[in-house]
């Protein structure tokens, strides 16, 4: 199933709505150059994760700067952005930002929202699974990214179960198509 | 009179509940005095009927809702989801209930029957607390009507010296002090009929607003509650366990303890009634140097209750791994959290499986009427491979003479792969990833494997840690390996290690417990009660329940455990070989740890909330649900963990402490419970309270700041606990107290200073003093304003002279 | 003693419901005489907890299984389900029950909890039944608490003239005769207990094996039947509905017949205690020329009932169009089979929504307690959309007065769009088919929209026939068109036409009739009796059910009818204009339609089986089942249709007639229940009986040849029909008959002469004379073999002797 | 959704598993020349649908006769065959069939079974999931091919919600591969 717009868990199966396979960086320009108010959303796996020479924080720091993008981290991730001098993080639990996305107003803890598009991973599969199904269901105005590495069914795009290597390199080109999109 | 108020005999005919009338003056008059007489011969069936309903000695005053019917309490229960708004995660868009289904409710869509995706989650909601409930409910009846079989209806309900508020939930709910086992067998009438109306508003066609089925929900939940109380009255009355025994015993737990050289009858489930009958067996036959009985689950506390010398081995997560290992001669279900494939795993090891449950037969062959010698040579023959009896009285004998039997031939089997022969095995291996996928823990099986291929078994041995023993992974397996057994085998030496004495449960709190640490409590000197309890749903392994505990244990917390959770707190040993029940002391008191024991006595966790109210605040319980639950939800600061919350019984064990106003905590495979209720923190509104004293509305710190929550870690746990025994009355003392822990959790687990102090800040006494500095600083930055601390309360009639 | 019989105050104990040893002779000693006059006081509450439960008039000796407990009929079930398999087609591969999930299980994958697909689907077929149970049961218990409350405990308990064996399945369940409401409530004591029991079941980690979860679906089948036998035996005894009378009166019915010159009070739902009072009050204060009732669901036929000026408006799928024609002037709800969106629905037309039950509440504000002025000013204001009101004695006056203030505004209303609007706004149709995917149905509305462009709404009223008004279509809508009001508006000629004559509801059969019955229809020679029961999912509209009865009413069959289907069949007229039940009579006699009533009301017709064996062949009913059961399988040629079956209630009530024995048919939407029970016809061994005169094991014919069907269309349905009525003991001539019938049923459908007469043919007076030479032909190409016609029986114990 | 393989009755989501899209009858072949003996199922629907020239009961008879394939009819079906002359067609119930099929020495009422392969079209949408999903789960040894114009997922092969013209075309081209092939 590794390269297949398929739950990663394979039990996890929705609804009748489901994400869009995300192979190339360019299929979101369109939805980027829509999108006022960013945010990022990376979960506690995120320290463990590699990514080049640093990890999956190094990469969310990169991005939210590449992109202007308000970070929040969950389940304790915040440690890791402090540990790195980042200051742009603030801290929320999972389930809490799943329900306070879904009031339209909501400007977040940076107060700078309401937000119309989230980039997210680090939560575990099956948590981001539920989170993201809050959304889909709840938060239509928003547009929901998953960035790990396994499909989500609930976001609007998602990778298709990337084998690492392109994973890492798509997420490169990612990087790189937020910078020069702003 | 309002008609959703049930019948009960002629206990509460004229009462309305809402009018709280005392209904001791209402009898009706349709009762003739002659038909007393006529049916002289009657009476004995008559008689038993009632006991001590008609309670003339308790001069208590009833409350305003007795027996509460599913919308008694429904106004309370609109208050706390007003405040606490379910956040809806549908964990399917669509709905099967019915044929006019399946029901597209994606977006804006409704189903055929006119329900939305919210309430549709609400519906599954109330189903699972519904099937919770029921799986509780159906345990503590046939307890009940065991009990009444072979001890007499009048038998006295106690819960111990020092517990004369016993009952304390039954009193609240019911309006009765349940004194006989009698009395408990109508209160679990009472019970069903609140079970089949909340169940039936699930139906097709029934309720529609997500409100409504969320108040039906915590109505299960405290009917749950109430069945799980009687549930354990009953047990501790009448079958020798500890009695509100801060000293309850040590026992041995794990599988390293269980002594190969005897027969090993294994007990999975949690009814004690078939487990005891064998423990009474053995003692009775003298055959404690032959036969040893194990227990799994909530069958494990209970029987170790009855008789120390049975064993723990482990929570529901270690079934697989100890039938597997064959270690068991011999395995005796009961109900609840049994593997629904049993018969098929202890087969492999040529163990029988005796049923002894309704709920759970498990397609066996039916041998309740056939002599016990007869049994016992059709499974030590292995000519049927397990059988049902529901006479439990025979189990002891069968079970125990089957376990002997079978031993020495048992014994000399082998039933796991050696590591070589799983390295040999490892290099077929597919690469296909299925192992993986289907792990609910994101386990990565496939890669563990692929080391194993060069004999590296350290990877799978740390799968096996993470480990919940589903065998999901096997069963997905292209190879059809036995996944979950090579774990095993890869961590045969942790098993091995497996030694701890955990303390058995000890029943209810005293009152004398509580007079002790009710001011502190509710003055939030003691900084809070923390309540772990439930399944072994682990994310990652049974440790993190014991680092949790320990970590606010050492900060004299009061620590209440039960069920598996319990199970797992003592699975950790300290650096002198200690666990954490041989550290520290089972009383009700700061720093303390006190298991409860099996799931049923959770409801004592409730109870103890209850007590506080009445014998510090001298609150009357009776009948008085609502003022007694705003009173514990503004003033004890108390908190539920359940990190394994798996099953419905979770869900409605959950429920139970929601409608008490008591926020829970689950791990982060609770967010498949697919509705959290969540408070919002910035929304000053949610936090206005009246002030009992004035009537005023007055604002208040947003504490508890969320009802249901699943942490995606033990650091977002540790911080969110730490801040959920807050409470509006705390004095300043006890502010400063819970609010130092908070900075200093907050600080470890997420490294900063967290920046909300200051809304927690009524006046100057509240700032804990070696943070001053630093915390001034933040209130001038928010621009903080002094308040009030009001006598807290949403109950307009509170308020003192009505809230006029 | 077996643990699994539960304790019933004293009656039962000392008894195993295995042996059957007569329970009256078992009292226990711990009642002590002394307590009862201690006492005294208490007595009135104690007495009224047993009334009959002694039941020393009574001399049919006690059965084996008075009150069962969930595996006390494993054996029975055992055997119907090995007779017929039950064939999962899953309606979802995976598992979403607890946080451990979801669970996939797809292929041999097993769940987290060890449950593969089969045991899965079986578990969930139980959770439906045991919703569907909890639905009636919960009703049965609303309605007994509330008649005690107004009539007192004591009040008897009627079925009406001839009806000596009154309450069958009570006496076959229970053993027990209930003969005054509080025998009504122990006996759902009883039930409620034995629901919670087998929901329990469904629980993760309890039952693990399909078999045993279908008992419990037969087990939860049976307490609903009893639940519902209960129920009617109530309302029928207390509300002066008509008691077993074969001319039950003719009440109007559809749209058409609503008088808009009065102020319409549309009542939906299934309890009848808040109608009532709707009615009562009318007729009490005089207002029949100002306002009246109308009905839908099951509440139609229990007003009609009570007070035939009342109207049945139609079945449940009538609900959305007749709220949106704005024709009802107040709504009020009672349980079941209410869409939930009825209060949104109802705002759109600006008619306020009582909510009168607590299973039902919808998010409504609660006026329980407020004095009805208020209230109706509440409601004529529109400051309220509408409210709860749990009292049910101001229901009436509420509803009433609010519908007459509300009257002349409402009636200047227009709430549907003209066809020239609807032609307009169809301009926009996107062509996006997503109302064709959404209608379960599939009808091709799109196609329909497309038409009314050019103005051609022919297609769209085609639509409205077919249509089960759900209204799935317009929430799928992207340009949010009302579709089904369109359809509405394309039918409205069709609507005003809609006035039928349908006969309410006769309550149960009387034994005077089965008298008269019994032996034709036990020899075979009234070929059936076809009951048509449940809902309106109809695959095609509610014709069908007119005339799958009409086709069999007129070979004289006996049809028996209730709840929405004894709707649907009057619901079409002959070219007299006379509907069914205008054309024939209301007797339990052949060629006759015998409604009796509302859903709860459909007991009487298992009651009608049970009461054969008990009037014809002299069998003792006493806590007798399984002997019972196996007389109605093998003899009665009884057959139960459900052509709209929807709700989990359906299955449930389907449930109690496979233990029973009976066939069940469904439509096709009926395969989503997710599991058939099935017959192979061609496997011998399936179709052996014992010969209860000899003990010799022989073959029969594949009679009934299945259990739980759904047919795909009418002519399945039919010809399965004549074939299921066949039964092992017809007599020659009585399957002659019955063969005809199906001969000629088969050519008419399917259009050829069957081939497999020959298999039913036992000796050569089985042949029907006209088509002897045909099947004379076919019997010999079979190699046909006389066979005897046995006294066929499934349990050894019926074996003259003891089968020795 | 039209020309898309997702369930045609938006709420009719299965499991995990899901049929393939049948766009090019070739992708047939592979399974049809592995199939020993083939079954044809025709529901009440098919003799009101019309295809070329006749209806789907005309098409059936030139399938089951270029395919050498039995034909059960359910639902009543029979009745069409009969009319038109066809003589090798038998009656079953849709749920008989579903369950018979899970036998794999089941012999058929033409006595010859077992089958390996059913092509199938003609009942109601939602009962021929039911029926398949049947078949895919407990009849692991039978392909079971949908012709229905309607996408069923659980099916091994169907049709992806095919437009109209298109699906009679396509049907033009199996009937003639299954001549063809044999
Ligand atoms: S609710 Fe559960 S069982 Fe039903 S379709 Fe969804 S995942 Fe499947
Ligand atoms: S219960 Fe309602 S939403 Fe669910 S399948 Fe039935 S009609 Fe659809
Ligand atoms: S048995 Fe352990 S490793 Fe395997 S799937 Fe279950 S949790 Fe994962
Ligand atoms: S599922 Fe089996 S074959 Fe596939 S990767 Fe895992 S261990 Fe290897
Ligand atoms: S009940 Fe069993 S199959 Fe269902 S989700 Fe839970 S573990 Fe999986
Ligand atoms: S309202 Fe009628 S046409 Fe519309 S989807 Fe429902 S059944 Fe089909
Ligand atoms: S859903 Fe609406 S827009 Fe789409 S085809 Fe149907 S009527 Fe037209
Ligand atoms: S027949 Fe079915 S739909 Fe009709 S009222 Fe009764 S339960 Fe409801």
């Amino acid at each position: 199933m590794v390269m297949k717009p398929v739950p990663w868990q394979t039990g996890e199966i929705c609804g009748p709505e489901s994400a869009k396979s995300l192979t190339k960086p360019d299929v979101l320009k369109r939805d980027l150059s829509k999108a006022k108010k960013l945010l990022l959303i990376v979960g506690s796996e995120a320290p463990d994760e590699k990514h080049g020479k640093g990890d999956m924080v190094d990469y969310a720091i990169a991005l939210s700067k590449a992109g202007k993008m308000d970070v929040i981290a969950t389940g304790g991730a915040i440690k890791a952005f402090i540990e790195k001098g980042f200051e742009g993080a603030k801290t929320m639990g999972a389930m809490e930002l799943a329900y306070r996305l879904q009031d339209p107003e909501w400007k977040g803890p940076h107060g700078r929202g309401p937000y119309d598009m989230i980039m997210i991973y680090g939560q575990p599969y099956y948590m981001q699974w539920t989170m993201l199904s809050g959304v889909m269901n709840f938060a239509p105005q928003i547009v929901p990214i998953a960035l790990g590495r396994y499909f989500q069914p609930h976001a609007k795009w998602s990778f298709p179960n990337m084998k690492e290597k392109q994973y890492h390199t798509i997420l490169d080109e990612i990087l790189e198509l937020v910078g020069g999109g702003k | 009179m309002d008609d959703s108020q049930p019948y009960y005999g002629a206990m509460f005919e004229g009462t309305s509940p809402r009018t709280g009338t005392d209904f001791r003056m209402k009898k009706k008059a349709y009762f003739k005095a002659d038909e007393a007489d006529t049916g002289l011969g009657k009476f004995k069936g008559l008689e038993v009927r009632i006991g001590t309903i008609v309670d003339d000695e308790w001069d208590e005053p009833m409350g305003p809702t007795p027996m509460p019917g599913p919308t008694t309490l429904r106004s309370w229960d609109h208050k706390i989801l007003t405040k606490y708004q379910p956040s809806y995660m549908p964990y399917c868009q669509v709905c099967c209930l019915c044929t006019m289904g399946k029901c597209d409710l994606s977006g804006d869509k409704r189903g055929a029957c006119g329900i939305d995706i919210k309430g549709q989650q609400a519906r599954i909601v109330l189903a699972a607390a519904n099937i919770g409930c029921a799986a509780h409910l159906a345990h503590s009846r046939h307890l009940i009507d065991h009990l009444i079989e072979e001890h007499g209806p009048r038998t006295e309900l106690m819960q111990g010296p020092g517990t004369e508020i016993h009952a304390p939930v039954t009193r609240l709910v019911t309006g009765m002090r349940p004194r006989t086992l009698e009395d408990a067998s109508l209160i679990l009438d009472y019970c069903e009929t609140q079970m089949t109306h909340t169940l039936s508003a699930t139906a097709t066609g029934q309720e529609g607003s997500w409100m409504d089925f969320e108040s039906k929900v915590f109505h299960a939940g405290m009917i749950d509650q109430l069945s799980m109380e009687i549930a354990d009255l009953a047990q501790v009355s009448t079958l020798g366990m500890p009695m509100a025994d801060p000293d309850a015993p040590l026992v041995e737990s794990g599988i390293g303890m269980m002594d190969m050289d005897k027969a090993i009858i294994l007990t999975i489930g949690h009814n004690i009634v078939p487990a005891a009958s064998i423990t009474d067996y053995i003692t009775e036959k003298r055959l404690n140097d032959q036969a040893e009985v194990g227990g799994m689950c909530c069958t494990a506390w209970d029987i170790t209750r009855r008789d120390p010398k049975a064993k723990v081995v482990g929570p529901i997560s270690w079934q697989l791994r100890f039938i597997r290992s064959g270690r068991a001669d011999v395995v005796v279900v009961d109900e609840q959290c049994v593997r629904t494939d049993v018969v098929r795993e202890a087969k492999k090891v040529h163990a029988p499986v005796i049923s002894t449950s309704d709920k759970a037969v498990m397609g066996l062959p039916d041998r309740s009427d056939d002599p016990p010698e007869s049994i016992i040579k059709e499974l030590v023959s292995g000519k049927i491979d397990g059988c049902y009896i529901s006479d439990h009285s025979i189990v002891g004998e069968v079970a125990t003479k089957v376990a002997i039997a079978l031993k020495p031939s048992r014994r000399k089997m082998k039933f796991f792969p050696s590591k070589k022969a799983i390295q040999k095995m490892a290099e077929d291996c597919k690469k296909c990833s299925e192992c993986i996928r289907a792990c609910p823990n994101d386990q990565n099986v496939m890669e563990a494997v692929l080391a194993a291929q060069t004999g590296n078994m350290e990877p799978l041995r740390e799968v096996y840690k993470n480990c919940i023993g589903c065998a999901r992974c096997e069963s997905a397996c292209p190879n059809d390996y036995d996944l979950h057994s090579w774990m095993v085998v890869a961590g045969e030496a942790d098993c091995e290690d497996e030694k701890y004495m955990v303390r058995t449960g000890r029943g209810a709190i005293q009152d004398t417990e509580i007079r002790h640490v009710g001011q502190p409590i509710v003055f939030g000197e003691i900084p809070g009660v923390i309540a772990h309890v439930g399944c072994a749903n682990y994310p990652s392994g049974g440790d993190d329940v014991h680092h949790m505990a320990e970590e606010f244990a050492k900060r004299r917390y009061i620590i209440v455990t039960s069920g598996c959770a319990a199970i797992s707190m003592g699975h950790v040993r300290d650096e002198n070989g200690q666990s954490i029940y041989e550290r520290r002391s089972g009383a009700f008191d700061a720093g303390c740890v006190v298991n409860v024991g099996s799931c049923v006595a959770n409801s004592h966790i409730a109870g103890a909330a209850i007590k506080i109210a009445a014998i510090f605040a001298k609150r009357n319980l009776r009948g008085n649900y609502a003022e007694i639950a705003d009173y514990i939800h503004h003033r004890v600061g108390a908190v539920g963990i359940s990190w394994g919350a798996m099953s419905q019984k979770a869900a409605s064990i959950a429920a139970g402490f929601w409608r008490l106003g008591v926020p829970v905590i689950v791990g982060p495979h609770g967010s498949k419970y697919r509705r959290m209720l969540l408070g919002k923190a910035d929304n000053e509104r949610d936090w206005m309270v009246y002030d009992a004293r004035t009537g005023e509305r007055v604002p208040t710190a947003p504490g508890p700041e969320h009802l249901f929550y699943a942490a995606e870690t033990v650091a977002e746990a540790n911080v969110l606990t730490a801040k959920l025994v807050l409470r509006p009355n705390d004095t300043g003392k006890g502010r400063s107290i819970k609010l130092s822990h908070y900075i200093d959790i907050h600080e470890t687990y997420y490294g900063f200073f967290p920046e909300d102090i200051w809304k927690y800040i009524r006046r100057e006494t509240d700032i804990p003093i070696t943070l001053k500095d630093k915390i001034l600083a933040q209130m001038k930055e928010n621009k903080w304003k002094e308040r009030k601390i009001p006598d807290p309360t949403l109950l307009k009639e509170q308020v003192i002279g009505g809230g006029a």
